[in-house]
């Protein structure tokens, strides 16, 4: 119950932030704020210990039961991880936001968005119900949405927003059919649940589509290859917003997400192919546009995607366990997942820092340009320590927790290539080269970071602001974490056992009872290979930073150079005008092209059904005669109508529709029908005599400008439309399958009191007919009133008519 | 009898089609008052069966009568289509006096952007 | 058997249009009586649904008439769930007539044509009778003709001649098509040609005839057949565009429904096949024009095609889950659309433009409006726990349990360009530079705010408090599939 | 005059009541009816006014004369379309009538259009000259001009 | 006997409709086509005459003296317009 | 020289009133015979077009002087409000009660609430095509 | 022969004549050169012809179902009055809108009246 609460509660705040900014404008806002994440830490943090025991908990609100939507709450180790993490790094980004953002800014907009997405991203990470995980994971797009384009006005930003919106609703879109997928297939929203009776469905031909649509879910919101694109448009947000969102926590719910449904889809190969593969690729590809970067947001965001593509990967490869089956060989390949999520943590960690970082460095000296920077270590020295021990953890170097993370991936990528999949085509090299090759350029970087804005010279001119050491507060939050950085290194077991443990059991439920389950972090384990790898990284590493302006040409050779930015920037452009060029193609705004369309549909639909199905069979047996004189009217008729087509003069036509209308008259007196023949000849006058009204103020005919062409075309048209009537006509004639109702109606004088049975049809049993039809005449009538009395007065107002 | 009925239909069907995809307004409406007298005499040769039966007046004593609720309802939709088409025509009036023609090649509106 | 009650959604705001004629000059007296009527509507809408839930499907035989003979009201789930929203729907786009449709227009009968029309739709949802249904629509058509000219804009005289045209062809496809069906089983009531069609088998020449009215109703729905509909719907005054965008379509759509549920569903090889391949053309050509054009009223004139889609696709699935999808969607559709038009008119009203790079900064000026418009958004997208969000779901195992798979991913993905099309709306509009000075700055009528708050409300109760709709489009979908309810209700122990 | 419907009404109810049949029948009425006028005709003199249905016999009158002419000319018309080669003259003349009121004028028009070989045109505004489209002008104009005379005696004896 | 002379009748009057359409197609002048227009209408007053005679109603009557009376307003209608062009007036200025 | 319409202005007067009166028959007969509601209101409403046609608007006017549109809605209101007031009476919307009753003078005559129905249509016929016919007319 | 039959018998050729009446008249409608020539045969000779006919119909009924037709008398009359009236009026809209007298036509009284004056003119411009 209170863990549910919990996810209530940020949202809960984010409506009564605006009330209190309203009154108290002196102060903060984000005092206030703050309280919210470090009370949830300290409260989720209260569990550890019982989680770390093996308990779960969970608690279910009914919401829409009968589809099985539930709210149900669950809190495992994984869970707990990002509950912490959410939590954690939420109130030292809030703490840093308050030194960081001037109270000028709309700061109430701010925290209710960041609250939002707290909220939002514990309902992500604590919903057992794949449906109210999907509305929480679509409020984090949202919240992210609105904060990268906290600074709307400008351009860049709502670039960034639209272009992260549209990619991680995309994702989530897909994710949602996956969902439903699964639940198609297991009859249960529940995770629990499905992972619980998975097995069974594994054979479906959904299976895959659903993981692969899941997938997308993923590697959208975790930004991986070729969705990246949109993490570095983010960095446009406020840098705590960057650090975290963006780097700490909602890209990692992409993570969270292959956590999550490891048990439920690891046994599948597609699944570590895919994983890993993207992750592998997005690890490389990241680390080295990273190096290209001279914004160092950028270059932090690149690193993200690097990072999060090497979490990724391990936990591919850390499925190879579960396609193992569970026995004491396989529970070796569960270490990339306890990789991976250290490494998640330590990521966290160092780049939180990294990123408050460079956000001191941009809010100090109102620039984040490399090439403007250079020389700050001697005159904000706090600064440079943090950022030291930021960047030298992320390049894997001891005694920082990013080495312990680095060598246990190496190690797994080592592990894994020994895997019957991987050997077979060597694959299993070539992934353990990328990752090394990423791993060398991540070094790079990680120097690119440290040295060319801490060392060197200072330049005042090249930056907007006068250097100054960022106040105190500002440092307490980056401070935190770079203490974190060093004390994780020296205790990882710490973390190993009362946190990693609990989520790998939750991600491997079968293997609960392996002890190996979780290895014993040991930042010394000899010279093994992953040692050396670690040491070729720092020298390879050390030799490219050196002599990079040597090797910067590369960039400028086609793969690298290639800019999927571009190319989504470009689609979109396409699509624009596509859609332009190919909706203006068929809405031409001329009724006549409506009209075809109508009646081509019309022909192809019923007539083309009528050919195909057959039903041509005429009848023609039950007949009644013609005498000579109606074949005479209807051959007139025929002649009138033809002549309605030649004829040059509109009145001409009018006075053939008049005849038209008369002869029908005449044929109903000749089908015995004396009401339709009465009525039609009124209204055949009235119609003419409308006319008449409105030729007065009408042109005469101007003859048919259109060419032959266009007059065969329609004639055809016509033609056919004319033929599919009377075909189908003809056929229903001769295909009459039942009585008729009306038989009922003769006995009108009976029933209702009259010998007219027509009548007594329209008074009386179909009553409501005339009714309504009254009423359509009667607003035909006032309509034609208003038609012409109204007249807008506002006319040069016209904004269609620009 | 109802298969000339019918073919007549369909040749007023036709010519009231080719009415319709004229570029001028009154064609346009004209090709929809035809239309709508196809549209009647279709419906009365869908009862059962023209002259087959007297006027449907009890009062006149006959064998049979011939199928009344066709009547009714081509009775129903001439009094609607009479509505429209007088709608249909103020409007066509309105519009001239409003922009000055009744080409509807002139007449695109929203598209022409 | 009394259940006059059923007939009240269509004879009160058929009566309240006739009374205000007579108050022509009396704005006021007008303006009270249109919102009592429209309450009334409202609340007798919900006991009819809720005395189904009771005792079934509720009939009405007009002058005592057993059917088939006489004409009848059949009050099912899903009727009264679309006349239900319909009322409410209208009742408050009333509230933002009040203060945007100016004297002129209310002096020349605007209230009353707006009360014709509900008339005509509530008819068209409510009567068992086919030619009826087509007296309905005429009824319906009308005042929609009278709506769309109301103020003889240039614009409004153009765009309404290609829509009265194309109405009165398709007015003329429906009347052929009931001459064709009468003329082969000989009956016009519903439930009595279903019980025909179903005797003889609905043979090829039966399904040729369906297809007419597949034509009829899909040019009134705007499945494929929607090139009249762009055009139409962005003449108009705000509050009619907003009661269009709401309605019309939505009758089309109930029409489709109803034959090709009740009358219709033997051969779905065919028909339904082709409403799915036009679903899906209606979709793709919906977002592709949603994209095309920088008109406000463009853009939201193409979403309303993409609905269209949306929904029938739900009917080519024909299974109860996804019909449960598809009636969601059309509730949730006609409030938010309504909301969508209602807040594209006043961003027209205030800025007295319609492109949206003519726009910028609006949010700053009026945040609300903003906000609301970002909720709609984020509803039509189908995200949750807005109101769109519970039929993707159900459309999506409806799409997965029929093997339908390209119509999810179609429908899926059009999701996403909704969400751009108005993406673009929003953040070209809403955000960026301030283009309106305070001088500059037309005030926002709370009256024109009121009725979007209200729409928006509703969406997001909706979507939280679904749970309260199930039982109502349960039945209504369980009655979809199940023909015979329908046919028993209508025709007990009379067949 | 009042006087005399009123008696002719008394006698048809006596004539109906001398009958004595079951029920009230119309056919009887006017038989009664009859019977009265026939008896008021023979009886006129006695109230030292006009007889009052006088102007129906006048009227009837009126209307032989038509039939006759419209007999004559159409017969002169017939032929004429139907003859071989055409040989008629048209042409618009002009007639001043003696007729004063509208009445007058409008059924001497109507009589005179109603025979064929001749239609009014036009009427003068003042109302009196007719302008006369004759389909044989020179052959017809006197016999037209005598047929005017004669219907607008007969007019005058309905009228005046 | 009777039978066949109403049958020929009423092929006369069709003959006559169909050749009063002719003119109306042919014109050349308007009035010539109203009066063509006209002729239709009297002509089909006396045509439907007939057929109730054969028809052996009276089902019909009514729409003799209708026609009557609408091919009379037809006329007038047509006429104004071609005098006048407008066939209702606001105001006759004379 | 001024167009003189008095032998079009004789006629109509007579014509007039033949046309109302057959207008009104009809209307009356229509439950046993051709006519109606809608064509005995067509009928009424085509002499008031004569009328239109012969006279101009502002003298026609003068002799009736009645808002169409309101005889319109009046019309309208009793066809719908017919059907309303078997509700008020318990029976089915729109049922007509019909009976033969022995008047005095009349004899044995049928009476039934159709004839009010059928009214409202007449009304709404008559009112909607003069609307239509005037307002066009007065629109120069 | 009765009388009846008698009486049905002339109804029935005074439709017969009628009918005869009306494709003569219809003959002079294609024959004559111009409208106001035409006019006498469309006008009185079709007006004629209905005149028998419907005196024929009235007769028929009148002696066969011995039913008095108020309606045929009504109709006879009303064409009567009517049929000048049109025929009057079409010819004057024709001469008004400035149709051409047939070349063989020897005197035009009207046309010194109408058109020697223009002012006077009012309305005869060609609208149509
Ligand atoms: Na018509
Ligand atoms: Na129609």
């Amino acid at each position: 119950m209170t863990i549910t609460l919990s996810i209530f509660i940020p949202f809960l705040a984010a409506i009564f932030i605006p009330l209190i900014y309203q009154r108290i404008k002196s102060r903060h806002i984000g005092w206030f704020v703050i309280i919210v994440p470090i009370a949830l830490f300290v409260f989720l943090a209260s569990y550890i210990p019982s989680i770390a025991n093996g308990s779960t908990y969970i608690h279910t609100i009914r919401w829409v039961e009968s589809v099985g939507i539930h709210f149900t709450t669950y809190l495992d180790g994984l869970s707990l991880i990002f509950g912490l993490l959410i939590t954690g790094v939420g109130s030292l980004v809030i703490l840093y936001s308050i030194y960081y953002l001037s109270e000028r800014e709309s700061l109430g907009r701010f925290y209710v968005y960041l609250l939002l997405f707290m909220g939002a991203m514990l309902g992500v990470v604590l919903s057992d119900n794949l449906m109210v995980l999907y509305v929480f994971w679509e409020l984090t797009s949202i919240s992210s949405f609105l904060l990268i384009a906290f600074w709307y006005h400008r351009k860049k930003s709502r670039y960034g927003a639209q272009k992260s919106m549209l990619i991680t609703v995309s994702g989530g879109i897909a994710m949602l059919a996956g969902f439903i997928m699964l639940q198609s297939m297991t009859g249960s929203f529940s995770v629990r649940e499905i992972v619980a009776t998975i097995g069974q469905y594994t054979d479906e031909p959904l299976f895959i589509f659903a993981m692969l649509l899941v997938l997308l879910g993923a590697f959208t919101k975790s930004a991986q290859f070729p969705f990246h694109i949109w993490l570095p448009d983010a960095m446009e947000a406020p840098t705590p917003v960057s650090a975290y969102l963006h780097s700490a926590t909602m890209v990692k719910a992409g993570i969270y997400l292959v956590a999550r449904f490891t048990p439920i889809f690891g046994g599948e190969t597609v699944w570590l192919y895919a994983v890993s593969g993207v992750g592998v690729f997005t690890l490389l590809l990241g680390s080295l546009n990273a190096v290209k970067q001279t914004d160092l947001k950028a270059l932090l965001a690149y690193s993200t995607i690097s990072q999060l593509g090497l979490v990724m990967s391990l936990f591919g490869l850390g499925s190879v366990a579960l396609q193992q089956g569970y026995s004491t060989d396989s529970v070796i390949y569960t270490q990339a997942t306890f990789a991976a999520l250290f490494h998640l943590v330590n990521h966290s960690t160092f780049k939180g820092a990294l990123f408050m970082v460079i956000g001191i460095v941009d809010h100090e000296l109102g620039t984040r340009d490399i090439r403007r920077l250079g020389g700050l270590m001697a005159f904000m020295p706090v600064t440079f320590t943090i950022a030291l021990i930021g960047s030298f953890s992320m390049a894997g170097l001891p005694p920082f927790n990013g080495f312990l993370s680095k060598e246990m991936f190496f190690e797994a990528l080592l592990n894994a290539r020994n895997l019957e999949v991987f050997t077979t085509n060597s694959i299993g090299t070539l992934v353990l080269v990328a990752a090394w090759i990423a791993s060398v350029f991540t070094f790079v970087y990680s120097m690119i970071i440290v040295f060319q804005t801490f060392f060197g010279e200072f330049h005042q001119e090249r930056v907007e602001k006068p250097i100054n050491e960022a106040s105190k507060g500002m440092l307490i939050a980056p401070s935190i974490l770079a203490t974190l950085v060093i004390v994780i290194f020296f205790f990882p077991n710490v973390v190993g056992n009362y946190l990693l443990r609990p989520a790998m059991i939750a991600i491997y439920p079968t293997f609960a009872g392996a002890e190996r389950l979780t290895p014993h972090i040991k930042a010394w384990h000899g010279f093994n290979p992953a040692l050396w790898m670690t040491i070729g990284v720092v020298v390879l590493g050390t030799i490219l930073y050196r002599f990079m302006r040597y090797w910067r040409g590369i960039y400028t050779i086609a793969p690298l150079k290639w800019n999927l930015d571009t190319a989504f920037n470009a689609g979109l452009t396409w699509l624009e005008n596509g859609s332009h060029f190919l909706t203006r193609l068929y809405m031409k705004g001329y009724l006549k092209d409506y009209l075809v369309y109508i009646f081509v549909f019309f022909i192809i639909a019923v007539g083309g059904s009528i050919l195909f199905t057959g039903s041509y069979s005429f009848d023609f047996s039950d007949d009644s005669s013609i005498a000579i004189n109606e074949f005479l009217i209807v051959l007139a008729m025929a002649g009138a109508g033809l002549a309605m087509i030649f004829v040059k003069s509109r009145m001409t036509a009018i006075i053939l529709n008049g005849v038209l209308g008369y002869s029908i008259a005449l044929l109903f007196v000749v089908f015995r029908a004396p009401d339709l023949a009465l009525t039609q000849t009124i209204v055949e006058t009235v119609t003419t005599a409308l006319f008449l009204l409105c030729f007065y103020f009408l042109p005469e005919w101007k003859k048919e400008r259109s060419g032959k062409k266009t007059k065969i075309f329609n004639g055809i048209i016509a033609i056919s439309a004319g033929i599919v009537v009377t075909v189908l006509g003809l056929a229903v004639q001769g295909n009459k399958m039942f009585e008729s109702i009306s038989v009922y109606f003769e006995d009108s004088y009976r029933l209702a009191g009259g010998k007219n049975i027509v009548n007594t049809i329209l008074g009386d049993f179909r009553a409501f007919d005339t009714m309504l039809e009254v009423v359509v005449l009667f607003i035909a009538g006032i309509g034609v009133f208003t038609l012409i009395k109204l007249k807008s007065k506002k006319e040069e107002q016209d904004i269609e008519d620009q | 009898m109802e298969t000339l009925i019918t073919v007549l239909v369909g040749l007023l069907v036709t010519v009231a089609v080719y009415l319709l995809l004229s570029r001028n307004l009154i064609r346009v409406i004209l090709g929809s008052a035809v239309l709508s007298h196809a549209a009647h005499l279709l419906l009365m040769t869908m009862g059962s069966g023209l002259k087959k039966g007297s006027a449907p007046l009890l009062g006149e004593n006959a064998a049979s009568y011939v199928d009344a609720l066709p009547q009714a309802l081509i009775l129903t939709a001439i009094v609607i289509s009479f509505a429209v088409t007088a709608f249909l025509l103020v409007l066509a009036y309105r519009t001239y006096k409003k922009t000055g023609t009744d080409d509807l090649y002139a007449l695109r509106g929203f598209d022409d952007e | 058997m009394m259940n006059n009650i059923i007939v009240m959604p269509m004879i009160i705001p058929l009566m309240t249009g006739i009374i205000l004629i007579f108050l022509r000059t009396r704005v006021n007296s007008q303006r009270i009586l249109s919102i009592l009527s429209s309450i009334a509507t409202i609340a007798v809408s919900l006991v009819i649904l809720n005395r189904i839930q009771h005792e079934g499907i509720l009939r009405l035989d007009f002058g005592g008439w057993l059917p088939p003979y006489g004409i009848l009201f059949v009050a099912d789930s899903f009727s009264m769930l679309l006349v239900v929203t319909t009322s409410i729907v209208t009742g408050i786009l009333l509230i933002y007539a009040f203060s945007s449709i100016g004297k002129q227009h209310e002096n020349m009968f605007f209230y009353p044509f707006i009360f014709f029309l509900v008339a005509g739709v509530n008819g068209s949802f409510l009567t068992g009778d086919l030619f009826n249904m087509f007296v309905c629509f005429e009824v319906m058509l009308l005042s929609s003709y009278v709506l769309i000219t109301m103020g003889g804009r240039r614009i409004q005289l153009v765009e309404s001649i290609k829509y009265v045209t194309i109405n009165v062809l398709s007015s003329w496809f429906f009347l052929i098509g009931i001459a064709y069906l009468y003329g082969t089983v000989g009956t016009l009531n519903m439930a009595h040609l279903s019980v025909r069609v179903a005797e003889v088998g609905q043979g090829p020449l039966l399904t040729v005839i369906s297809l007419m009215f597949l034509i009829v109703f899909s040019l009134k729905a705007g499945l494929l057949l929607y090139f009249w509909l762009p055009g139409s719907y962005s003449a108009p005054p705000t509050v009619v565009a907003a009661l269009f965008g709401a309605l019309l379509t939505k009758v089309g759509i109930y029409a489709m429904f109803r034959i090709f549920t009740l009358i219709f569903y033997h051969e779905t090889a065919i028909t339904h096949t082709a409403i799915g391949i036009m679903a899906i053309l209606t979709m793709i050509g919906g977002s592709i024009g949603a994209l095309a054009y920088n008109d406000i009223r463009k853009i939201v004139s193409y979403n309303v095609v993409i609905a269209v889609g949306f929904i029938l696709a739900g009917l080519a699935m024909s299974s109860e889950v996804a019909f449960q999808g598809a009636i969601y969607y059309l509730i949730h559709d006609m409030i938010v659309k309504a909301l969508l038009f209602l807040i594209a008119g006043t961003m027209i009203y205030l800025t007295g433009k319609a492109k949206i790079e003519e726009m910028s900064g609006l949010i700053r000026n009026y945040p609300m409006l903003g906000w609301l418009f970002f909720i709609t958004m984020l509803s039509l997208t189908g995200i949750p726990p807005l109101s769109g969000f519970i039929s993707k779901v159900f459309l999506g195992q409806g799409a997965i349990e029929t093997g339908s798979y390209l119509l999810l991913a179609v429908a899926f993905m059009s999701g996403i360009f909704v969400l751009y099309s108005l993406l673009r709306i929003f953040l070209n509009c809403f955000w960026g530079e301030t283009i309106i000075s305070e001088d500059d700055d037309v005030p926002l009528k709370k009256g024109m705010l009121v009725p979007c708050v209200l729409l928006a409300i509703m969406t997001v109760a909706i979507g939280i408090g679904v749970e309260g709709l199930v039982p109502y489009v349960s039945d209504a979908a369980r009655t979809l599939m199940n023909p015979d309810i329908y046919i028993e209700a209508v025709l007990q122990g009379n067949r | 005059m009042p006087a005399q419907l009123l008696l002719n009404l008394f006698i048809a109810f006596l004539w109906m009541t001398l009958m004595d049949e079951d029920e009230l029948k119309f056919t009887t009425f006017f038989a009664g009816f009859l019977v009265g006028i026939g008896i008021i005709f023979f009886m006129h003199r006695f109230f030292g006014t006009q007889f009052y249905l006088r102007r129906l016999v006048k009227t009837i009158k009126l209307l032989f004369i038509f039939i006759s002419e419209l007999t004559q000319s159409s017969i002169v018309v017939l032929g004429q379309i139907l003859s071989p080669k055409l040989k008629i003259k048209p042409g618009i003349f002009k007639y001043e009538t003696v007729l004063k009121s509208d009445v007058e004028v409008t059924m001497l028009s109507l009589l005179l259009t109603l025979t064929p070989g001749s239609v009014v045109m036009e009427v003068s505004p003042e109302g009196d000259t007719l302008y006369i489209h004759a389909m044989d002008v020179e052959e017809s104009k006197a016999g037209l001009i005598k047929q005017l005379k004669n219907f607008e005696k007969a007019i005058m004896e309905v009228t005046r | 006997m009777i039978e066949t002379m109403l049958m020929v009748s009423l092929v006369l009057f069709s003959i006559t409709i169909s050749i009063a359409i002719i003119r109306i197609i042919l014109g050349p002048s308007m009035p010539d086509r109203v009066l063509a227009l006209d002729m239709i209408g009297v002509n089909l007053i006396a045509t439907i005459a007939v057929v109730s005679i054969i028809l052996k109603t009276k089902a019909f009557l009514e729409v003799i003296l209708i026609l009557g009376i609408l091919s009379f307003i037809g006329t007038i209608a047509f006429s104004k317009a071609i005098e006048r062009g407008v066939i209702v007036e606001r105001k006759r200025d004379g | 020289m001024k167009i003189n319409d008095v032998i079009l202005k004789t006629v109509t007067r007579i014509v007039v009133f033949i046309i109302l009166t057959f207008g009104v028959e009809l209307f009356l007969s229509g439950h046993n015979n051709p006519g109606g509601g809608f064509i005995g209101g067509l009928v009424l409403s085509s002499a008031f077009v004569l009328l239109y046609l012969v006279n101009d608007i502002e003298t026609v006017r003068k002799g009736i002087p009645f808002d169409f549109k309101k005889i319109a809605a009046i019309g309208v209101f009793l066809a719908v409000g017919s059907g309303v007031g078997s509700v008020l009476f318990g029976e089915n919307f729109l049922t007509q009660a019909f009976g033969h009753f022995d008047l005095p003078i009349f004899g044995v005559t049928e009476l039934s609430t159709v004839v009010l129905f059928e009214a409202g249509v007449a009304l709404t016929v008559v009112g909607v095509v003069v609307t239509i016919i005037l307002t066009i007319s007065e629109d120069v | 022969m009765s009388v009846n039959v008698m009486g049905e018998f002339i109804g029935a050729l005074l439709i017969l004549l009628g009918g005869i009446a009306s494709v003569i008249s219809v003959f002079g409608l294609i024959r004559l050169p111009d409208v106001y020539t035409r006019s006498h045969a469309a006008t009185k000779s079709s007006t004629l012809a209905v005149l028998l006919t419907l005196s024929g119909t009235f007769l028929y009924f009148l002696f066969r179902e011995q039913f008095v037709s108020v309606r045929v008398l009504l109709g006879i009359v009303f064409v009567f009055l009517t049929a000048p009236v049109a025929g009057h009026l079409l010819v004057r809209a024709a001469y008004r809108s400035k149709v051409k007298l047939a070349d063989i036509s020897t005197e035009d009284a009207l046309h010194e009246v109408l058109y020697t004056n223009e002012t006077e003119n009012d309305g005869s411009s060609d609208k149509s």
